[in-house]
């Protein structure tokens, strides 16, 4: 409701050694009895999320997502566990009194009820009433066929599809996604994403989608969590995270920076739409054109601000703006730093209209450019690389 | 066959037990002086079980009924050899209470039915009064028979609880559920030497034999073909140190024209 | 031929006893057995043996000792006498109180080995939703382990008709009160009278082979639902 | 005090029974539960329905009933009697035929209430693995229900143990070859011979209840290894 | 083993509505019942697919992926099933004698028996001595420290490798995957697609990947069949399937050519290797500079053949070669095929030294260009997008 408020979360938790010993697990004497039993895996995050909008946990496989989402969520009995959502500790409520709503990683739909069933479940036990309803849902997630279904006839991306329908379903205050999209085919995902976004903007839902897909996260997420080995290794607004050159998210293969951009024009002929990278419209006009982009047409207004993703994989580095060439963005930047990713490549940060803008090109071609900070450069930007990658 | 290893199978009412136990111990006593060693298996079960089991070839050797028609019955089937068909004992009924001496302003009731303080008085006193089931056995049967000549048979009606045989019958007066009930005197012989003594409640017991007019005649049978192990345990019974085991345990002895030697 | 009405009256008060003491033991037995099932305690293990105890004495002497125990001389008789101003032995209520104890361990059991193989992670789910321990109990556990439900129940209320020796030594066989009908068809026995007790011995194995048939007729077709359970 | 030699004779006997019935129901009941809890026939629900049976009967009039079928006049005991030259009434063999079809729902029940929760889904992965029949049963049933089996293996035994009715009439109470523990036990208290019995009863009790606690604290103890079974 | 063995299939299955009718399905009068019963899904498949190297089934969720590889792996009693490999006949055997490993789309681990338990129980039970050792796997699959763990210590991504080391401990003859890698991060996917690949090849164990990760799939297989419905929408090679226009998956977002190419050379200071277009090193010596791609260096001898992987989205076209930008490869090409996807894009087929590449354009571009079906075009690659996308 509130813009400041905030999620404050200090977990730590650790598996002992040794299947058994975890329940009996040491408490007073944790001092002294640490070292003698060794801990297979420790967790130990404290963070404060914004409480709007959707915050993504990136990291590998077992780096201690999953585990976090359930400490979070009060199943597992975290060692320490401090949660506030705004004024509220729930840090030590059960879990049945968080009212959080939480996807997990399985699908774990009721065997013994149909898909309508599930929903049901899910719907008489809502913890408030301004959630969205069951027909919507039903709707989003493309589920109306399954409903007489028992979990045990569903693909597995049904569901998945069902267990996000019966989460959303309880209206809950804050919501919890565990890899809600791993089973999902690319057609399905993109409504579903969609709604997710609605649900987090409108309905002030704030969520925490645990993803190691970075195509994923830079398309959905605000804030953005990096885990490594149980610990935060970076933290703070997707934005920022994702032009900075000292994490590992900006030399992935999908790596991508997000900006926020302002609509100029439609072009209804060629179904395009122009964007502005510089969101005050009245400052340099003159200049304007140079910052734009063409991206598939949009439905908003001119003024509307729209968030872009560019891929550092589609962005090539010119010297003199391109012509006669397919590419139909090319913006004028200065590179404001160079960091090599290995032998054969290095990613380049260049400052365009107050963004940042990364781009990914082979040390041959640096060194080919002569390209150093400092040097105004002009940025190729496959349009069609720009379709189907907005978020409004 | 061996001496060594012959064994005698005898089957008994419940109620016969201890006698029984106690007679073929001193039995073996005597026999094994004689350096003829054996074994006696005694096995026990209401006599319409036991009479069931014969039927259907049960290895028993002897059995000693709780009433006379069993071993009747087995004779006629053919299961029982005629000639051992006898009557061993007469049960003596009795009616015991827990009752305290004041209760009844009597000073010593046992054994005699003092003035006032009659069985009649008891049994519309006490609250439960428990039997064996009239049915199936013998001392059931005789119990409503004297409930009847005392006149009490319809009042108590709805006082009886009603055991499968006496020694339940025992246990439900015994744990102090039923205040009075209608057994075989051999059981309060039985109780008072051994773990009764220990309770501290005095009982009552009234012999209630004088009002039956079908006493509990008990019978017995050798089942064929009879062992000669067998035959001597019959002899034994008419040895005096039997009939004294016996009438120490609560029975009476039929008279002796009756019995049928060998 | 002929059941006599005491037959009858039999049958009635089995029927009665049997299902007092099975929604009894249901009650009784479902929370005991899956916190039994839960716990991880010591303690348990000692709970868990002292269940199972019953199974081990032959009913003669547990009914024996219960009758003991029943008497207004020992703590038990004597509370209940002055709570109901009843006593317990020879009393309906004396049948109900040895039966669900004799048969306690005959509903634990089943219904324990079903919860342990309950899958925890539904619960964890349901858990997220709001649902509180009640109903998840009804609305999860129950359904999805209907089978072990219908196992200790089957085996609670049979247990308890076919129940003889507590029966004959705490009860009395006092008709329309506490002779059941394991005691009516053992006393036709008993008394040779083998005609009533092969037509009261047929008619209740033909009862209840109709209604077992029914039951696993009924479990199997809805069975056929859910695959995996 | 003193437990007679007829007292060891009658425990050693009861153990042997308990065992040898316990490991016959387990041999036959699991494959039995098994096929009742996978097949979807109508015959199944009859067979489930038959093995049942002996729940509802007490136990003394399917001992009657044992015994008349166990005469030589009758089919089963005469085709035993052709095959074994001993007679099946009054010996161990018979006690434990009689055990055997009484004790079967106590373990078949338990086990198909188990079996019916098993996750198909890892049989199939087995099977994919070139699992067989036998290999899956031992090697994923067999552990992945291990509380069931415990519960069926230990309702048997001791169901056996205590057994009183069909024993007694089936058995004839023959010492050393028929008497159990729980007819001597039964004898003790009959004889009014309460000490004996108390004593006989308490330490059954006591070492029943050390045995169980020993057998529920290791399953506990392995119990925590797999969380969700 | 032989190269002309094919694995023939054949199947027909029908999941009819209702629960409980599954079970009591129609046989002899399934002419007269069909109308009657109606289904909830109906697969019909008929394919025959290479006995050596990786199949992929790709298809939208539902459409069927699942229930075709348990029909082959005869777990499901399908209505209808022929399954040949080679002149073996495999359609009436039961699924334990078929001799196929699974790895099914959840992880189907043993509960009760630990990592190590897991994978010895395929070990002891596998049906041939060809297969990779249990230190390999483990060694692969990266599972080592995961050997004393049960099942339910491990992560999402953790089960799914264990669960896959599990199948290939069975040595099958031919290997079955449904989506194994969905909960798996990027970079433990690399390692592990990397030892599929060496399997089907070295071991010749062919392989059907379900999957409906394009990416993944233009990466792996040799052989595309496409589903939807239940039916088979297309199959054939992977490097044909790619570049057909008219099929869905040359429009998806993640489309990409694969070509063959052959190593001239390695440029050791910028860690770079020449690839060429042409595979005949002997003819036209001449033209070869001009069909020459630019990749991340690769181990293989000059003279070796390697796939790479063109993504049409990284693709430009200009009709002049360019100069002065980081893009270094760049191929001369003709058009050959001209396709829309929608009102602001169109993909381009070109035809590069008898291959061809697909580039995704805006219809602005196209008409700016005045590109047009034979005309003579540049083709513009940015190099690092091939890097890391290469398979040998
Ligand atoms: N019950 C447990 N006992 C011991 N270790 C455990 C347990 N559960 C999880 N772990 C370990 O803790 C680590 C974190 O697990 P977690 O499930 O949180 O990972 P994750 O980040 O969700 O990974 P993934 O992306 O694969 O799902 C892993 O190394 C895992 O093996
Ligand atoms: N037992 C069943 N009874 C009825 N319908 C079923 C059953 N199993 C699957 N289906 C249906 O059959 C269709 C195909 O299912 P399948 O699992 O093969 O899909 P899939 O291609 O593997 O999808 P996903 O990618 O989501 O796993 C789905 O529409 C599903 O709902
Ligand atoms: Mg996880
Ligand atoms: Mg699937």
């Amino acid at each position: 409701m509130s813009g400041d408020k905030k999620i404050q979360l200090a977990v730590e938790h650790s598996f002992l050694k040794k299947g058994g010993a975890q329940k009996e697990r040491v408490q007073k004497k944790s001092a002294q009895k640490a070292n003698s039993q060794e801990a297979d895996f420790t967790l130990a995050i404290k963070a404060q999320l914004p409480s709007k909008g959707i915050t993504a946990i990136y990291g590998p496989s077992g780096c201690g997502k999953t585990t976090l989402l359930r400490c979070i969520a009060g199943l597992e009995q975290a060692d320490h566990s401090q949660l506030h959502i705004g004024a509220d500790d729930l840090g030590a409520l059960p879990a049945k009194q968080r009212q959080l709503g939480y996807v997990f990683q399985e699908d774990r739909l009721f065997p013994h009820l149909s898909v309508d069933g599930n929903l049901n479940f899910a719907w008489k036990r809502r913890f408030s009433d301004n959630g969205p309803s069951k027909q919507q849902v039903i709707a989003w997630l493309d589920i109306e066929i399954l409903l007489d279904r028992k979990p045990d006839q569903l693909s597995g991306g049904q569901k998945q599809r069902v267990a996000i329908a019966r989460a959303l379903l309880t209206a809950p205050r804050c919501l919890l996604l565990d890899e809600p999209l791993a089973g999902v085919d690319s057609k399905a995902r993109n409504p579903i994403l969609r709604h997710l976004e609605t649900l987090a903007e409108n309905l002030s839902i704030p969520m925490v989608y645990v993803s190691h897909n970075l195509d994923e996260i830079t398309r959905l997420a605000d804030h953005l969590i990096i885990m490594d080995q149980g610990r935060l290794v970076a933290e703070g607004p997707l934005l920022d995270m994702l032009s900075r050159l000292d994490l590992d998210v900006t030399r992935q293969e999908s790596a991508a920076v997000v900006l926020n951009t302002r609509i100029v024009d439609h072009d209804d002929r060629y179904s395009l739409t122009q964007l502005a990278l510089s969101l005050d419209s009245g400052v340099s006009l003159g200049s304007e054109s140079d910052a734009q982009l063409s991206v598939g047409q949009l439905s908003g207004e001119p003024g509307n601000t729209v968030r872009v993703r560019i891929p550092s994989r589609d962005v090539s580095i010119a010297l003199e703006r391109p012509s006669q060439s397919s590419i139909l963005n090319i913006l004028p930047g200065v590179i404001s730093e160079i960091e090599s990713i290995d032998g054969a490549r290095v990613i380049i940060k260049t400052e365009v209209a107050g963004q940042a803008i990364l781009a990914r090109i082979t040390r041959k071609s640096m060194e080919h450019l002569q390209l150093e900070t400092g040097k105004q450069v002009y940025l190729q930007i496959k349009t069609v690389a720009l379709l189907s990658e907005t978020l409004n | 066959h061996s001496a060594l290893t012959d064994t005698l199978s005898i089957a008994t009412a419940s109620n016969f037990r201890p006698v029984l136990e106690q007679l073929s111990q001193t039995f073996s006593e005597q026999q094994n002086a004689d350096e003829a060693r054996h074994k006696i298996n005694i096995s026990s079960a209401s006599s319409g079980v036991i009479y069931a089991q014969i039927l259907q070839g049960a290895p028993f050797q002897l059995f000693f009924s709780a009433n006379e028609s069993y071993p009747e019955k087995l004779v006629a089937s053919g299961h029982g050899e005629p000639k051992t068909l006898a009557t061993y004992a007469i049960g003596k009924l009795i009616l015991v209470s827990r009752y305290e001496i004041d209760d009844l302003e009597g000073e010593d009731l046992e054994g005699d039915d003092l003035e006032g303080k009659s069985p009649t008085d008891i049994l519309l006193k006490a609250k439960r009064i428990a039997i064996a089931n009239p049915r199936t056995a013998p001392y059931g049967i005789a119990a409503m028979e004297a409930m009847d000549s005392l006149g009490v048979a319809k009042e108590s009606q709805s006082k009886l609880v009603v055991g499968n045989n006496i020694a339940q019958a025992w246990q439900f007066f015994h744990s102090g559920n039923a205040d009075a009930a209608i057994v075989a005197e051999s059981l309060a012989s039985l109780a008072e030497s051994a773990a009764v003594k220990e309770q501290q409640q005095r009982l009552f017991t009234i012999d209630l034999s004088s009002y039956l007019k079908h006493p509990v005649r008990q019978g017995r049978v050798a089942i064929k073909p009879v062992s000669p192990l067998a035959q001597q345990f019959l002899s034994f019974m008419n040895t005096t140190i039997a009939e004294k085991i016996m009438t120490d345990g609560g029975y009476l002895l039929p008279t002796k024209g009756k019995d049928i030697t060998p | 031929m002929n059941l006599l009405a005491s037959d009858i009256t039999a049958l009635w008060l089995t029927l009665q006893l049997a299902a007092v003491t099975t929604v009894i033991l249901m009650v009784i037995g479902a929370p005991l057995a899956w916190w039994l099932s839960r716990s991880t305690s010591k303690f348990s293990s000692v709970v868990e043996a002292t269940v199972a105890l019953p199974l081990i004495l032959p009913p003669t002497v547990i009914g024996f000792y219960l009758l003991i125990a029943f008497s207004p001389d020992n703590f038990l008789g004597s509370s209940w006498l002055a709570l109901t101003g009843q006593p317990l032995a020879f009393t309906f209520s004396g049948l109900v109180v040895g039966s669900v104890i004799y048969s306690l361990p005959f509903v634990v059991q089943p219904l324990q080995s079903g919860f342990q193989h309950f899958d925890h992670k539904l619960l964890e789910a349901a858990e997220t939703m709001g649902a509180g321990t009640l109903d998840r109990f009804f609305n999860l556990i129950i359904p999805l382990t209907r089978r072990a439900f219908v196992t200790a129940a089957l085996l609670g209320f049979a247990h308890t008709m076919g129940e003889f020796g507590v029966v004959l030594m705490i009860g009395g066989n006092i008709p329309g009160e506490t002779q059941v009908l394991s005691i009516a068809l053992y006393d036709h026995v008993e008394a040779l009278d083998y005609q009533r007790a092969h037509w009261l011995a047929g008619g209740l194995l033909a009862f209840s082979f109709a209604l077992l048939i029914l039951l696993y007729g009924f479990n199997r077709h809805k069975k056929s639902g859910v695959k995996q359970l």
